[in-house]
């Protein structure tokens, strides 16, 4: 018999639909919505403001450098324990919460897909086995491609249908979902204790940063990727480093698209909108990289918007770790991966008395409020570098509310008044940006929203929060409260938080890009790629690529190539 | 005043298996106010279940509080599988009349502990305030962090009568602690504040400080290749060798100081 | 060097660090540890030819290794990597009798560098049963 | 049949290039792994039942008969302990740790006497490392501290470091240099260019004395340091300055001594220091081939690597309370499941004491001394040769082991399962 759900009397907000606080029911049949249904349960709303689940589009939640945070971190474990009940395993950590925690808390959240945005391809499994005991939460992963010996090979060579190749044959061996881009370039340097910039030769290989980025976008669109490439620029984190950052988006400026979005999404562009020259000197240049946003179509941004306190910060960006870490003398781990990618980790203490954090905290909200259209923005804190995700609704309520902003100013290192915009902005969100922002346009800019996700539209998958405000809610404390526990989260048709409190917990799936490559170009980039599990890797090509048995609920997006 | 008796049945101490008793919620200050069939309600984890303390301690209570701080909690029988003894407590006086089991004193914020025997490894972690005293032997990690955190006790007194184990006041802040005969390896380990004196002997002390000061009155055994001689000093009337360290951690961070005879 | 007396002759005992470790024999019989492979290849101390010297005994010979733990009785083999005064025995129950279960908070026993005196011995070493056996008395 | 590409279920190595002859189910020839794996694969004698000791003495039963007794003895436990995972894959481990929340159990692997110190070093000051192909591209400078390969990682100079050839070192170990640190001159310590000798227990003191000396601070350093003269750091430390690329493996020499995680601290200490002049490195030589994954899965499912107490429904982690060895010498459990280990023989008898108190449940395809305790005995698959599933190698690579002839033995995973299934209709009607 068909499980059936009628959820009567919420606010709609589904920007995807056009539908802006809209009185609506919402019929729901076999985890689809539907547009009648004849015996369902039904949820009274009772005029609460009512959303498709949430869709994150870069948070760093499972694998390799994940799991390395959380062992070196049990004073982080200890902070967020919470015991088993019924329905939940046992909890732990704060910025690195285990598997189980970072389901429920999302779904608590109102979200219900989350894209782990950093894959090293030689550690896929373990990406994967983490995405299995993650619970609830619709989910994919992105592999690490830029700075693969391969990936090098092709971009001095010039040749990108051979990087086309190669590009799809590593997102199937890994089930990925597209082309993750980390420092290019730099991450190798790093496995010699050097870095580059964006003009920089590669040491070794002869390419620049900047020639990676162009091809790799180029390559990316050999194909109908759901999602364009997904970049972290050169020079993370450091000032003076938003003009790098425009310089990159400017790269790929004259290559099409071959579905309606941008070719690129710029990843938590807090961290790369810089000035000054020295941390003495350092300023927002938020303004600068909104209007470039503002004037161009081809770039698509996340925010990276810092909660203050204590958290974990992890990347492919070895060098920048390592830069943190000499900053803070704070414990320091580091991974470098063959022939691939590499990582670092280090925690970090964000404080409002600080000059420095105290813009960056600023500089976030001021890229989500200076560019215009919340379609080209998500929110994100780069869980966990800038905070964890679970501040997501504090930033909520700051978006919508000036007062809040301006109240927390108040208490923060002065600098936020000499250097920063942030004071000056009188702009406040409402519902439906923050339902862009959160869900309709990261689901755009992953391409999912072809995949039933990010909408309440016919056929859409039936993820629903339903938050306990209503439109007219004002107070940012209420705000923050309502987004950070729902009322209901519903997941494919199912009832999985109650009040706040996980009754279910279902898995979730995990969703991959076969990118159908000519099986010709295939065969000519195979001898190449031999050639480096023969002498250089320290796995076997057979051994190499994930099993179907680390995606036991796959969804499969095939991406056909461009003739 | 008030007196609490929690005297531990025999039954509960001695099995085949000794199963620990998790006694944190059995401070002072959170029993101040309860009647005696309160407190013999509260609930007391015993291994993998949660118990009334009723059932595990005969409870008798004397006199009347005012406040927490005139709260004193008497724990008798043989305390050696009872843990966290005294955790977190704020206020009030604890004695308990045997060797005790690990964490006593952990957290401790303010109030008093005497411990009539051994304590058992992490007494006084994390240690904010107070007064704790172990007649007997300290075990290892006394007043120390825990993993993974940079701070152990940044506050309090600590006293042991015995000796005490390895890594004393790991990554201490503040407050003090006074061990009346010999310290295992590596105490005052990543040290950054407060004083470590020492009456006996010590080995590889002060490793990796940063700050404060460890007073070694007996012999340094492996004394570390790291510190740097400063000059010789008189403290509390007798000679003594001052070093600075560790440079291991760089000469900027490197202003631990350790006394040696 | 220590002399202990006993009621009928004396015995030359030394003093060492005793070091456990990890051999190719033994790796090669863990799955295997109820075989005469593993029990040759387990029930060892290895020595310093001087060391050897200096407790009389040959190799193959019998001695008994004991510490604050407890003792155990296996045979002599002679390793010249060692240096005088490290004795050292291959991982298994052998060795482990003599290893104390203190772990100084850290939960790991000191397998290594622990403080040992060695004798010969004309006892018996015992096979990983009886070895056993002892412990649940 | 020839089976290409056998992932090797030994050792921290992980080789997964063994090549493997099967003729009638059973492995007849190992090609390409070292001594210990091919013993390994080649097989040995296994347990032939499931058995429950009556009156002393083992009797053979059935699979289900053995897990219901199994699931009784843990419902009934009021402190028990799940310790081993480590010769078994993730799987398994995955149902053992929600089993052990099940129950309220302690849940160890055998990192906890291995390098469970090495993790908590980590968690001090965390560890600057690469994977092992990464060493074979670049390292030109390989230092074993406390370790020997030779005896312990048969393959491990030859496939990912001294021996080996990678693409900035065409020539192998021409281009290369080793050095060993050790108390004794083992076998890899024979084939090092520079030989360190130091005194048992004072690692420490020498790690401290090589970070001031690659600091800069040559004049507080005395002229002895454990043993070791000073002239003979400054050469190590000259060594460590001038490479490209260094690492230092270290072994359980360092772990197992006075120190323990501390010396580890002082060894990544060094790299640190190290790292002010050239790209350094650190690893610890995991044993055995999936101990490190038990602590990757621990990790993500509880927030903590092993060591976990769930007795109180959340996970309470701190090794040297919530370690086997402690629980054991200190008489703390009242029941015991080992599962692909062997306390036994790898236990100090002072902890084996206690067991032969309480109940002890033991998983595993051999027999082996823990056997001659355990009062239920449930016989396993031989993860890697009779069942597939994932393991992590040393430097956290994930690699799938391969399932290479059938068998009539549950798998670990199914044993579980079993169990699990069990223990929860006792638990829930203990509830109810």
């Amino acid at each position: 018999m068909a499980i059936e759900l009628l959820i009567k009397n919420g606010v709609v907000y589904d920007p995807i639909n056009g539908v802006n606080g809209e009185k609506k029911d919402i019929c729901i049949r076999d985890g689809k919505v539907v547009a009648e249904v004849k015996n369902p349960t039904v949820l009274d709303a009772k005029g609460r403001v009512v959303m498709p689940g949430g869709v994150d589009v870069h948070a760093h939640i499972a694998g390799g450098k994940v799991n390395s945070g959380r062992l070196f971190r049990p004073e982080d474990g200890r902070r967020g324990s919470e015991p088993k009940t019924t329905a939940c395993r046992a909890c732990s950590g704060y910025s690195v919460p285990n598997t189980f925690a970072t389901g429920y808390r999302y779904a608590k959240m109102g979200y219900t897909f989350v894209m782990e945005p950093a894959m090293p391809p030689l550690a896929a499994r373990h990406t994967h086995e983490e995405l299995i005991d993650t619970p609830i939460l619709d989910n994919a992963t992105i592999p690490l491609i830029d700075n693969n010996w391969m990936t090098m090979d092709y971009v001095k060579s010039g040749d990108i249908d051979l990087l086309a190749a190669y590009i799809a044959w590593i997102i199937k061996a890994t089930k990925g979902y597209g082309v993750k881009v980390v420092n290019p370039g730099g991450t190798e340097a790093w496995a010699w204790a050097k870095n580059c910039d964006l003009n920089d030769a590669v040491p070794h290989f002869d390419v620049t940063p900047a020639e990676i980025v162009k091809a790799l976008a180029e390559a990316n669109e050999k194909f109908e990727m759901p999602h364009s490439i997904h970049v972290h620029g050169n020079m993370l984190g450091h000032p003076g480093n938003y003009e790098m950052t425009l310089d990159t988006y400017d790269l790929v400026k004259g290559v099409k698209a071959t579905k309606d979005r941008p070719v690129m999404h710029a990843t938590h562009t807090q961290f790369f909108a810089y000035g000054g020259t020295t941390w003495g000197d350092f300023e927002s240049k938020a303004k600068a990289i909104a209007d470039y946003v503002n004037n161009n179509e081809h770039v698509s941004i996340d925010l990276g918007s810092v909660i203050l306190g204590d958290t974990t910060t992890m990347t492919a960006d070895g060098p920048m770790e390592y830069s943190l870490h000499q900053i803070t003398g704070r414990k320091w781990t580091n991974h470098d991966v063959e022939l691939e990618t590499g990582s670092g980790i280090t925690p970090f203490l964000y404080s409002g008395k600080v000059s420095v954090h105290t813009l960056q905290w600023a500089i976030g909200m001021e890229l989500a409020l200076l560019i215009k259209d919340p379609w080209k923005v998500a929110l994100t804190t780069d869980h966990p570098n800038a905070g964890p995700f679970v501040g997501y609704p504090i930033l909520i309520s700051m978006l919508m509310s000036k007062k809040r902003r301006d109240e927390s100013a108040a208490d923060m290192h002065s600098a936020i008044y000499k250097k920063a915009e942030l004071p000056s902005i009188d702009r406040e969100l409402d519902l439906y940006e923050i339902a862009i922002i959160t869900r309709a346009g990261t689901a755009k800019i992953l391409g999912l929203d072809a995949h039933g996700k990010g909408h309440l539209g016919l056929g859409a998958d039936a993820d629903v929060a339903i938050y306990d405000i209503t439109p007219e809610e004002r107070d940012a404390g209420k705000i923050q409260k309502a987004f950070l526990n729902t009322k209901y989260t519903i997941k494919g048709g199912q009832v999985v938080v109650m009040d706040g409190e996980v009754v279910a917990a279902p898995a979730g799936r995990t969703f991959f890009v076969t990118p159908e490559c000519d099986p010709k170009l295939t065969e000519e980039m195979m001898p190449n790629l031999k050639d480096k599990f023969e002498h250089y890797y320290s796995v076997t090509f057979a051994n190499y690529p994930v099993q179907d048995a680390y995606v036991p609920n796959p969804y499969e997006i095939k991406a056909p190539m461009r003739g | 005043m008030q007196t609490i008796r929690l005297k531990l049945r025999e039954e509960v101490a001695v099995r085949n298996a000794r199963i620990p008793v998790d006694a944190s919620s059995l401070t002072p200050d959170k029993l101040f106010g309860k009647r005696e069939s309160e407190i013999k309600a509260v609930k007391v984890w015993w291994g993998n279940r949660e118990e009334n303390t009723g059932e595990l301690f005969d409870v008798s209570v004397e006199g009347e509080a005012g406040s927490a701080e005139e709260v004193k909690t008497v724990m008798e029988g043989d305390l050696s599988r009872v843990k966290h003894i005294g955790e977190g407590m704020k206020a009030g006086e604890i004695e308990a009349n045997s060797d005790v089991d690990m964490h006593c004193g952990a957290m401790m914020a303010g109030g008093r502990i005497t411990v009539k025997g051994n304590a058992d490894c992490w007494a006084g972690r994390e240690m904010r305030g107070g007064e704790l005293i172990i007649e007997g032997d300290a075990g290892d990690n006394l007043c120390a962090m825990y993993r993974g955190e940079m701070t152990g006790m940044t506050g309090g007194r600590v006293v042991v009568g015995g000796n005490a184990g390895e890594c004393v006041g790991q990554y201490m802040a503040g407050g003090e602690i006074v061990i009346k005969r010999n310290v295992d390896i590596l105490a005052g380990l990543n040290m950054k504040g407060g004083k470590i004196t020492i009456e006996g002997d010590a080995v590889m002390p002060g490793a990796d400080m940063t700050g404060g000061e460890v007073v070694v009155k007996g012999k340094v055994l492996d004394m570390m290749p790291s510190f740097k001689f400063v000059e010789t000093t008189t403290v509390e009337g007798e000679e003594y060798k001052k070093y600075q360290g560790d440079l291991a951690m760089t000469e900027k961070k490197a202003k631990g100081v350790l006394y040696v005879r | 060097m220590f002399v202990c007396m006993s009621k009928k002759r004396i015995k030359m005992g030394i003093e060492v660090k005793l070091i456990n470790g990890r051999t190719v024999a033994q790796g090669s019989n863990l799955e295997n540890k109820l075989s005469e492979e593993y029990f040759n290849a387990a029930a060892i101390c290895e020595l310093n030819g001087s060391d050897m010297e200096k407790l009389g005994v040959a190799v193959g010979e019998h001695v008994k290794v004991k510490t604050n733990a407890g003792e155990v009785v296996v045979k002599a083999k002679k390793a010249d990597g060692n240096p005088e005064g490290v004795a050292f025995m291959p991982m298994g129950p052998w060795a482990n009798a003599v290893v104390s279960g203190n772990t100084h908070g850290a939960g790991m026993p000191q397998f290594k560098g622990m403080d040992a005196k060695i004798e010969k011995t004309g006892e018996a070493v015992l096979p990983v049963k009886e070895l056993l056996q002892g412990y649940m008395k | 049949m020839e089976v290409t590409d056998v992932v090797c279920p030994l050792c921290g190595c992980v080789c997964d290039d063994v090549v493997v002859e099967v003729e009638d189910n059973k492995v007849t020839k190992v090609k390409g792994a070292c001594a210990v794996g091919k013993s390994k694969l080649m097989g040995h004698g296994r347990i032939t039942s499931p058995a429950i000791r009556e009156n002393g003495i083992l009797k053979d039963c059935s699979y289900d008969a053995a897990i219901k007794r199994t699931a009784e003895i843990l419902a009934a436990a009021r402190r028990p302990l799940m310790y081993g995972w480590s010769s078994t894959v993730c799987e398994a481990s995955k149902v053992g740790i929600e089993l052990a929340e099940e129950i309220g159990a302690v849940i160890d692997n055998t990192a906890s006497v291995c390098h469970g110190p090495s993790v908590l070093a980590i968690q001090d000051v965390g560890l600057p490392s690469c994977t092992l192909g990464e060493v074979k591209n670049r390292a030109d400078l390989v230092i074993y501290w406390g370790a020997n390969p030779a005896a312990a990682h048969g393959n491990h100079m030859k496939r990912y470091s001294y021996i080996s050839k990678g693409y900035f070192l065409p020539e192998g170990k021409k281009e290369k240099k080793l050095a060993v640190v050790d108390v004794r001159e083992t076998k890899s310590a024979k084939l090092a260019d520079v030989f360190i000798r130091i005194e048992p227990g004072k690692d420490y003191l020498v790690l401290s004395a090589l970070r001031a000396l690659l600091l800069g601070y040559e004049d507080v350093v005395p002229e002895e340091v454990g043993g070791v003269p000073k002239k003979d750091l400054l050469e190590l430390v000259k060594m460590m300055e001038e490479t490209k690329f260094g690492i230092i493996f270290f072994g359980m020499g360092v772990t197992h001594s006075r120190g323990r995680h501390n010396n580890i601290v002082n060894a990544i200490q060094v790299t640190r220091a190290a790292h002010k002049h050239t790209k350094f490195n650190i690893m610890p030589m995991r044993g055995h081939y999936n101990v490190n994954g038990f602590n990757q899965v621990c990790t993500w499912e509880t927030g903590f690597p092993y060591s976990v107490d769930l007795s109180e429904g959340y996970a309470w982690y701190n090794p040297g309370e919530t370690s086997s060895t402690d629980l054991l010498m200190r008489g703390e459990c009242d029941a015991a499941l080992f599962i692909a280990t062997d306390p036994g023989a790898h236990f100090p008898g002072e902890s084996i004491r206690h067991l032969s108190k309480i109940p002890v449940i033991q998983i595993d395809p051999y027999a082996n001394p823990t056997t001659e305790f355990a009062d239920v005995v449930i016989p396993a698959a031989i993860s890697g040769i009779e069942a597939e599933g994932t393991v992590y190698r040393m430097d956290n690579i994930p690699l799938r082991l391969r399932k290479i002839v059938d068998t009539e033995y549950m798998t670990d995973e199914a044993i579980m399962k079993g169990i699990l299934k069990e223990t929860r209709l006792l638990t829930l009607s203990r509830r109810l």
